[in-house]
């Protein structure tokens, strides 16, 4: 039952607080996490049909009446909901210890839920103004679980999120009633059927211009980024990886490319202006990660540069560069998930996130120290981590594609990965040991557990990489890489 | 056609000050001043769903939101602004105003078929019978908002231990 | 006899070494036996191999032509002969000598381990077991100047090693440039014209023989060692078995492997390193003050004759400087043993100490005056014999000045032997050490043998000239019809040996003027040509050694060293270390300072990128 | 057992075996150690069932087919069989030194599982045909030696780590685009398949920082004298057997074995190799550091090996191959020599040292005899293969070349005679007692071998031989 990705965050998030009211922490804890597990679970279910029959489209009645609540599903959306579920899953479970000086877990867990909803919404839904509203829901949720903290600094960089955000939504609603404009429909299918049929070459690429700006800005793509290194290191720690693990790619670049491959249908221009835009991301935002003292930070900025190897991976427009693309969306989500994770579990131990006062912290906490070095290798591209395929394919995709300047910044700008995450290394755990820290504890149970999760997916995807590629990701990119008639083949 | 333009400039003061504003407080009343003003113009092109949305996603539930929860954590440390930034965002901001009126114009004109209108039918026909799966999402966002007023304005009892 | 005895000179020695490494130093008396006899079993193999003449062994060593290639043959059975019989003499000394040595354990090891190596060298027919066995001679020779103990005896002992690293090393250029002209290394396979790369090849394999033999400019370690290593080390090394080995291959060299012409250019490169060698090294060794040190300089200057003779390229030259170098290695080493047997008795080997030692010495007394007069060339000892026929070759390549340099040599040879012989054991009797007697037999018989072979070799000349000498040049002479090498032998009426008379007149003069005005200390009968004027200031140059090539090449090394660090590794981890560091650091800098937390700011950007993107999007369109 | 079963066994226990230490070293420390010096044994003793194989010639290929063309490929063939016998067999030798060396240091956990997980590694890249594959084993030992160069985790030495890992792992992302060039080109990784293909001078170019930056050569090389800084068995696993050979055995499986490299870039390696061994034995002349001086002393034989392998004639290919095993035995020796040192002195500035003959008499042999065999004298094993490198550079016309080599070893010569000098001899400054057995006797041993390496030369020549023909198929 697919429309169960949408409902049961929803209904139980709805039922959250009176739930928090019986019991503080249990119950909770208990059915987030159920409720996020049994969507994992669904994920892989939907595995094997998605794989026999390519997609799956459902329509809805409402007692009996027959009404336009329409789902599809491919094995692109698949794959989203698949990363979405599995981070949030190990989210949810590292919140059980974590929110437990916050306080308010029923709040928390319940606006979790409805960003998860609003996601698996965005991912699901084949039409165009949905889609919009479904990005709405998860940043909702989002602003105010940025704000979680009720910090002075929580509050601004929430609303400046609210406002660069909602600037973006608007553009990307701009350019949808545009769109609705010339074609009178919002449905994928009609929309996609309506714009081949038309000749609007510029007006679909000012259209263009403005998703990129509105996704864009979601992505967090340079230079529409800079909301994200305030937003993201404000936020709790477990909403911090969603934010970065998730978010950005579900509201950014899923949407982004979703809507261009499918809908639009990629052109050469596009592919060239995406690609230049990835590259900047990446190049700008790894320099700026050089440059952090706080830990978060450094992670915010590392998701913009990552962000930015995923949007130049899709934006190849070959088969294997999207793959590349969304190989590396799902190793980033998990090993950007872990890392921030991570982050946590860093300030519960220590208190700061300051990387000038930790050091040498890795004696006393092996198994926080040994996750934060999988998931910084991982994402720096160091074999056999999973990170290190993503980029090959992507670096592979590039030179097919005869792009060897990108090919040669993006190998580059993995260097400079590699120098920050070593920064975070030598800064707090492998150095020597602060005598500050020399009486700390390794973090509680569910963190540590949450962490070794995300830590094993990126080294067991980076040895098993092959069943990985070729039952997830492959499907995934063939699916986008057919553009247009990806669309036209589900028949609404 | 005056009121239209009334709205427009409106929106754009409103804007402007939200982005400009040094006070958190008035930057999120503008905001929400701002938006009422889109969903107004939404309302007069026709567009109703469009303009509920923004009203009560938007103008309504969050700017508000936030107004209050800044006005009750306020700080009194001032934002230094830069003087370029000062200078550099309004300029971008006239320029799009310009690049906009003249591109939109030339573009709007090379839109080929432009439908006559909007949908047959009620607002509550359209919503209901065409857009279900917006409504679910509308519920969405007011549940996500109900949860933020909970979640932002809960006791602060366990917050003083932070 | 099967091929395989041809392993015997190598492996024997080699075994016998490793077991001079077992025995604990503790141990007395059966390291000495084991040396006498292993040695005499060496020397009886020596003969039953010379006996042999022709022998080879042949098996796969590295493939690419690079085979475990032995060969017997004349020559190299005759300096085998050589070899075994300096070996047997060096051990029968050292028995004495050595007996109470720290470090006695290791030195018999590196003695017969390089008598394997020399018996190796000598050997082999393929150039890269030539190397090997050659090369391998320089640890020995480290190792042994080390044994010497003295503070500075590392020093000299490095010195030796990179000064003969240096010469092999030319050589193994030398040895690649006729592999890849010829394109064979057994050697007996290669006869090349000398032009084009083939000089070359010569000149860098030439540098590797005479750097073993000790001629200039390769020479400087050897009068360090005098000082700084064992004596029985500089009678068994630098005087004889370098020496053989050094002229052995230059001898195989030129006659070999490229056929000298009289006269060719590189003949001639020879015959001046020949001459600059004998006449530069006596002037040293003239005004030397110790009696080793001095020893050493002529060890230098012989060497000058035997690249002179050979560098004729006239048979009776070569002949000449083959001989030279079986004679000199006899009265060289017994120079050396009768120094050391001195040591060994006074316990210094400076001249001012010493005196009139003669008559309680008597033995050593009289084999170092028979091997003095033989090296000074005096009549009818057998250093006149070879001399006469350097003299004569010299003379007739038409180039008289090398004749004439190398009678300069045999005037300063004699001055500075007078001068020795006369402050050590003749002359009054030095008060400054106490009294003494003779040393024992083992020391004294090695010395007198050798004077025997002096005498022997001198007047029955015709003895090696034609049962050693004249084989090796039979190649040579055909072109030259019937060969008789011992025309000029004992031949006192013939102008050359007049002027080489003249020469040692002239030389009893000037050690008996120097004598007189040195108040009659023998030992400061070489002032007045030290203190000449302008010789006087190059002596001190050379003191300095600032004609040390060894002491300013490694000032060149450090230098170079210097360079290469400060101005090209230094500066490339700059680029690492600092430059690339900053440029990251100024980059990020200049970003960060663009976020400054003004969402305005920020929402400039966007709205610009927009522009930007709408600008581009439009463009590529067009 | 099948030769490819043996060679999977050969990458596969070490690596999963590494896992294990720290699961071992909880139990109790002594487990940890029985079980590296049991896993690093079988390491060793595995490759050296394949030498029947090796001498046999020719090569086995084991494939197992992966997503993408990625496919997990084995050639098993003298070259690699070559290699991972001298690779493995001085990682067990580290690892029994290491026993004594590490004894009362912290993390030893972390030390073993690093140490084996480096050889492992070292397996799985020696015997892969895969550019990828290749190029992943690259990191995984550039990941352990990070580990190991910050080992002690003073704040510098995290830093020295820090530059070593990012100089590596640059000019291997690099190199790493230069494979998929090729791939661009050929459309597979796979080496075997790849033989005889031409490769555009980009592509070299692109690798060769790889190479270079891992086989520590001029101009990419600064990493490895600052890496002095990690244990000295580290350091001598890195230098010596291992870490900078990696580069030059990519340089033999690539530009020999498979590609067909243009004929100007065969001339700037040749020219390159030989500046790099000169400029660091320049350094090393000037440096005071014990272990800089023999870092840098690597950096110049790594010179002669890349010399070797870039003349690409027999002789000098051999020499290249036979120089792999004799450096690193001898600088092994050296390394750990100066490891005893400095473990019981606790000086590093050889200026500080003297006389040390007297207490450690083994130590000192040993070191003379390996730095004998490092300058090239017969009758040690350093004599062959620099000697065989020479021979072949003059025999490709490069005299100029072989003379400045010939220069380079000269100064080698003699900036190891000073270390010699200044450390062991001269007046007892320090009086430090000779350590453990297992360090002294691992010494000991490297120096005997060194010596039995020259004296029997024709075993393991008769092996090179086999992978030069192997390699140098376009000669024939």
């Amino acid at each position: 039952m697919v429309f169960s990705f949408i409902v049961i965050p929803l209904l139980v998030a709805a039922i959250m607080p009176l739930l928090g009211k019986i019991s503080k922490k249990l119950i909770p804890d208990v059915l987030t996490n159920a409720a996020l597990a049994f969507l994992l679970l669904n994920s892989i279910l939907l595995i094997k049909p998605i794989f026999n029959q390519g997609s799956i489209i459902q329509n809805i009645s409402w007692m009996g009446e027959k009404v336009n609540l329409q789902i599809a599903l491919d094995s692109f959306n698949l794959f989203m909901l698949f990363t979405i579920s599995l981070v949030s899953l190990a989210i949810s479970l590292f919140s059980i210890d974590y929110l437990e000086h916050y306080g308010h877990k029923a709040n928390f867990y319940a606006l979790l839920l409805v960003m998860i909803a609003g996601m698996n919404g965005l991912v699901l839904v084949p039409d165009l103004f949905s889609i919009y509203l479904f990005l709405e829901v998860a940043a909702v949720a989002s602003y105010a679980l940025v704000a979680f903290g009720l910090g002075y600094d929580e509050l601004e960089a929430s609303f400046k999120y609210l406002m660069l955000s909602a600037v973006a939504s608007a553009f990307a609603l701009l350019s949808i009633t545009i769109i609705f404009g010339m074609t009178s429909s919002l449905n994928f299918q009609d929309v996609a059927r309506g714009l081949q049929d038309l000749s609007a070459r510029y007006v679909i690429g000012v259209c263009l211009a403005f998703f990129i700006m509105g996704f864009g800005l979601k992505a967090a793509l340079v230079p529409f980024h800079a909301w994200l290194p305030d937003a993201h290191p404000s936020a709790p720690a477990p909403i911090s990886a969603m934010l970065s693990g998730l978010l950005i790619k579900v509201s950014g670049v899923y949407a982004l490319f979703r809507i261009i491959y499918s809908v639009i249908g990629m052109t050469p221009v596009m592919s060239q202006v995406l690609m230049a835009l990835g590259t900047i991301s990446m190049v700008v935002a790894a320099f700026l990660a050089l440059g952090q003292k706080d830990i978060k930070r450094m992670l915010a900025y590392s998701s913009i540069s990552q962000v930015g190897y995923i949007v130049l991976g899709l934006a190849i427009g070959t088969p294997l560069g999207i793959a590349g693309g969304l190989f590396h969306l799902f190793n980033h989500a998990v090993a950007k998930g872990l890392l921030f994770l991570n982050s946590g579990s860093i300030q519960h131990i220590t208190g700061t996130r300051n990387l000038e006062e930790l050091g040498g912290l890795g004696k006393r906490v092996p198994l926080t120290a040994g996750t934060n070095l999988v998931g910084s290798l991982s994402i720096a591209g160091v074999p056999p981590l999973a990170g290190f395929w993503s980029k090959l394919v992507i670096i592979m995709a590039l030179i097919q594609a005869k792009q060897m300047g990108y090919a040669l910044i993006a190998i580059l700008a993995s260097i400079l990965t590699l120098w920050y995450y070593l920064l975070i290394q030598r800064r707090a755990f492998f150095g020597q040991m602060n005598e500050k820290w020399s009486h700390i504890k390794e973090a509680p149970f569910w963190m540590s557990a949450a962490n070794v999760i995300l830590a094993l997916i990126c080294i067991l995807v980076g040895i098993f990489f092959t069943p990985v590629f070729k039952t997830w990701i492959s499907p995934a990119a063939e699916a986008l890489a057919r553009g247009v008639q990806q669309v036209m083949m589900w028949g609404i | 056609m005056i009121i239209q333009i009334i709205l427009l400039v409106g929106l754009v003061i409103f804007a402007g000050l939200a982005i400009l504003a040094k006070d958190l407080l008035k930057a999120a009343l503008s905001l929400a001043v701002a938006s009422l003003f889109l969903g107004i113009i939404f309302f007069r092109l026709s567009a109703p769903y469009a303009g509920v949305f923004e009203i009560s996603v938007v103008a309504g539930l969050i700017t508000v939101l936030f107004a209050l929860t800044i006005s009750l954590t306020r700080k009194n440390d001032q934002v230094q602004e830069a003087r370029l930034v000062k200078i550099a965002f309004p300029l971008f901001f006239i320029l799009f105003l310009i690049i906009d009126g003249l591109v939109m114009k030339s573009l709007l004109l090379k839109v080929p078929a432009l439908p006559a209108g909007p949908e047959a039918g009620t607002f509550g026909q359209v919503l209901w019978k065409q857009r279900t799966f917006d409504l679910i999402a509308q519920i969405g966002v007011i549940l996500a908002g109900v949860l933020a007023v909970l979640a932002l304005f809960r006791k602060k009892e366990e917050d003083k231990d932070e | 006899m099967t091929a395989m005895t041809l392993l015997w000179p190598i492996i024997f020695p080699a075994a016998v070494a490793i077991l001079f490494f077992l025995i604990p130093t503790r141990v007395r008396f059966v390291r000495e036996v084991l040396a006498v006899i292993s040695s005499t079993v060496l020397l009886y193999l020596g003969f039953a191999l010379f006996s042999l003449k022709e022998l080879s062994l042949t098996t796969n060593w590295l493939g690419m032509g690079i085979n475990f290639d032995l060969r017997l043959y004349h020559f190299s059975a005759f300096i085998l002969l050589a070899l075994s019989g300096f070996l047997f003499l060096i051990c029968l000394y050292s028995t004495v000598k050595m007996k109470d040595h720290p470090r006695v354990r290791e030195y018999y090891g590196y003695v017969f381990l390089a008598a394997a190596f020399s018996n190796g060298a000598v050997l082999s027919n393929n150039f890269i077991l030539l190397i090997f066995f050659w090369e391998a001679l320089l640890i020995t020779t480290y190792a042994l100047v080390t044994i010497g103990l003295k503070p500075t005896s590392h020093r000299t002992a490095v010195k030796s090693l990179i000064i003969g690293g240096f010469c092999d090393f030319s050589m193994i250029l030398g040895i690649g440039l006729l592999w890849a002209s010829t394109g064979t290394l057994t050697m007996n396979q290669v006869h090349v014209e000398p032009h084009g790369l083939a000089v070359a090849a010569f000149i860098l394999m030439m540098i590797g023989a005479i750097g073993k033999a000790g001629a200039m400019p390769f020479h400087t370690w050897i009068p360090d060692a005098a000082l700084d290593a064992p004596v029985t080390f500089m009678a068994f090394m630098p005087a004889s078995f370098e020496k053989l080995l050094g002229i052995y291959l230059l001898a195989r060299i030129s006659l070999d492997f490229f056929q000298l012409k009289v006269g060719s250019s590189m003949a001639m490169v020879l015959m001046i390193i020949g001459a600059a060698t004998i006449v530069l090294a006596v002037f040293m060794a003239l005004i030397q003050k110790d009696f080793k040190k001095l020893l050493s300089f002529h060890a230098i200057s012989q060497v000058g004759y035997m690249i002179l003779g050979i560098g004729t390229a006239i048979p009776i030259g070569i002949a000449g400087g083959i001989f030279h170098m079986i004679n000199h290695a006899m009265y060289k080493t017994g120079l050396f043993l009768s120094s050391g047997s001195v040591e060994h008795r006074a316990g210094t080997t400076e001249l001012k100490k010493l005196g009139g030692l003669a008559r309680e010495m008597p033995w050593t007394a009289f084999g170092f005056s028979v091997c003095a007069l033989a090296i000074s060339g005096v009549w009818p000892l057998n250093g006149f014999v070879s001399k006469e026929m350097v003299f004569h070759g010299a003379l007739e390549t038409g180039y008289p000045i090398f004749a004439i340099a190398a009678w300069v040599g045999a005037i300063f040879t004699f001055a500075s032997f007078l001068k020795a012989g006369h402050s050590v054991f003749f002359g009054p009797r030095s008060t400054e050490i106490p009294k003494t007697k003779e040393s024992e037999a083992p020391i004294v018989l090695p010395i007198l043998i050798l004077a025997a072979l002096c005498i022997t070799f001198g007047v029955y000349n015709k003895l090696p000239l034609q049962n050693f000498i004249q084989p090796i040049l039979s190649g040579q002479a055909e072109a030259q019809g019937s060969l008789d090498l011992t025309t000029h032998a004992l031949n006192l009426f013939n102008p050359v040996a007049g002027v080489s008379i003249l020469c040692l007149i002239i030389a009893l003069g000037i050690h008996f003027y120097g004598w007189n005005r040195g108040g009659k200390k023998a030992y400061l009968a070489s002032e007045p040509i030290h203190q000449l004027i302008g010789l006087k200031q190059l002596y001190n140059l050379s003191e300095a050694r600032f004609f040390d090539l060894y002491e300013q090449g490694v000032k060149f090394l450090q230098w170079l060293a210097r360079i290469l660090f400060q101005f090209i590794d230094r500066p490339i981890d700059f680029i690492y270390e600092k430059v690339i560091t900053a440029i990251g650091r100024s980059l990020t800098g200049l970003l960060q300072k663009a976020h400054n937390g003004q969402y305005a700011n920020y929402l400039a950007w966007t709205i610009g990128g927009l522009l930007v993107v709408i600008w581009i999007i439009l463009q590529l369109l067009r | 057992m099948k030769v490819e079963t043996i060679s999977l066994l050969t990458i596969f226990i070490p690596i999963l075996g590494s896992l294990l230490v720290p699961l071992a070293g909880i139990i109790s420390p002594r487990l940890r150690s029985i079980w590296s010096v049991l896993i690093g044994g079988l390491t060793a003793a595995l490759p050296l069932t394949l030498i029947p194989q090796a001498l046999k010639g020719g090569e086995i290929i084991f494939s197992k087919s992966l997503a993408l063309g990625l496919d997990f490929i084995l050639v098993i063939d003298p070259l690699s069989i070559f290699m991972s016998i001298v690779s493995s067999f001085i990682g067990f030798l580290i690892i029994i030194y290491s026993l004594g060396y590490m004894h009362h240091d912290e993390n030893q956990n972390e030390y073993y599982l690093m140490v084996i997980m480096f050889i492992g590694s070292m397996m799985g890249l020696v015997y892969s045909a895969n550019l990828v594959f290749i190029y992943l084993f690259w990191e995984i030992i550039a990941i352990a030696c990070w580990r190991l160069i910050g080992f002690y985790r003073q704040k510098d030495y995290v830093l020295k780590a820090d530059k070593a890992f990012l100089m590596t792992f640059g000019g291997a992302v690099v190199m790493l685009l230069g494979f998929i060039i090729i791939y661009g080109q050929t459309g597979t990784f796979n080496l075997v398949a790849m033989r005889g293909v031409a490769i555009p001078g980009s592509a070299v170019l692109l690798i060769l920082f790889g190479m270079f930056s891992k086989s520590a050569t001029v101009p990419l090389h600064t990493w490895l004298p600052d890496a002095g800084v990690a244990p000295t068995t580290v350091t001598a696993l890195l230098h010596a057997a291992v870490l900078v050979k990696i580069g030059v055995y990519a340089y033999a499986r690539l530009f020999l074995y498979t590609f067909k490299i243009p004929e100007g870039w065969q001339q700037a390696i040749i020219l390159m190799a030989v500046i790099s061994s000169l400029v660091a034995a320049g350094a090393a002349t000037v440096e005071n550091d014990f272990k800089r001086i023999l870092a840098y002393s690597t950096i110049s034989q790594i010179g002669y090996i890349f010399l070797g392998l870039s003349i690409a004639n027999p002789t000098a290919i051999s020499g290249g191959l036979l120089y792999i095993l004799m450096h690193g035995l001898a600088k092994a020796g050296l390394f750990l020599c100066a490891g005893i040192v400095i473990h019981s002195t606790h000086k590093r500035d050889i200026r500080e040292m003297g006389g040390l003959i007297k207490t450690m008499p083994i130590t000192a042999i040993s070191f003379l005899i390996c730095a004998f065999s490092v300058i090239g004298l017969p009758p040690l094993g350093g004599f062959f293969s620099k000697l065989l490198v020479i021979l072949g550079t003059v025999q490709a016309n490069q005299v100029w070349v072989a003379a400045l080599a010939l220069f380079t070893a000269v100064l080698t010569m003699f900036y190891l005679m000073r270390v010699f000098a200044l450390v062991f001899l001269g007046d007892l400054k320090i009086s430090a007692p000779e350590k453990t057995t297992s360090m002294v006797g691992v010494v000991s041993v490297l120096a005997v071998l060194s010596i039995l390496a020259g004296l029997f030369i024709a075993y393991p020549m008769k092996l090179v031989q086999m992978a030069t023909t192997q390699i140098s198929w376009w000669l024939k």
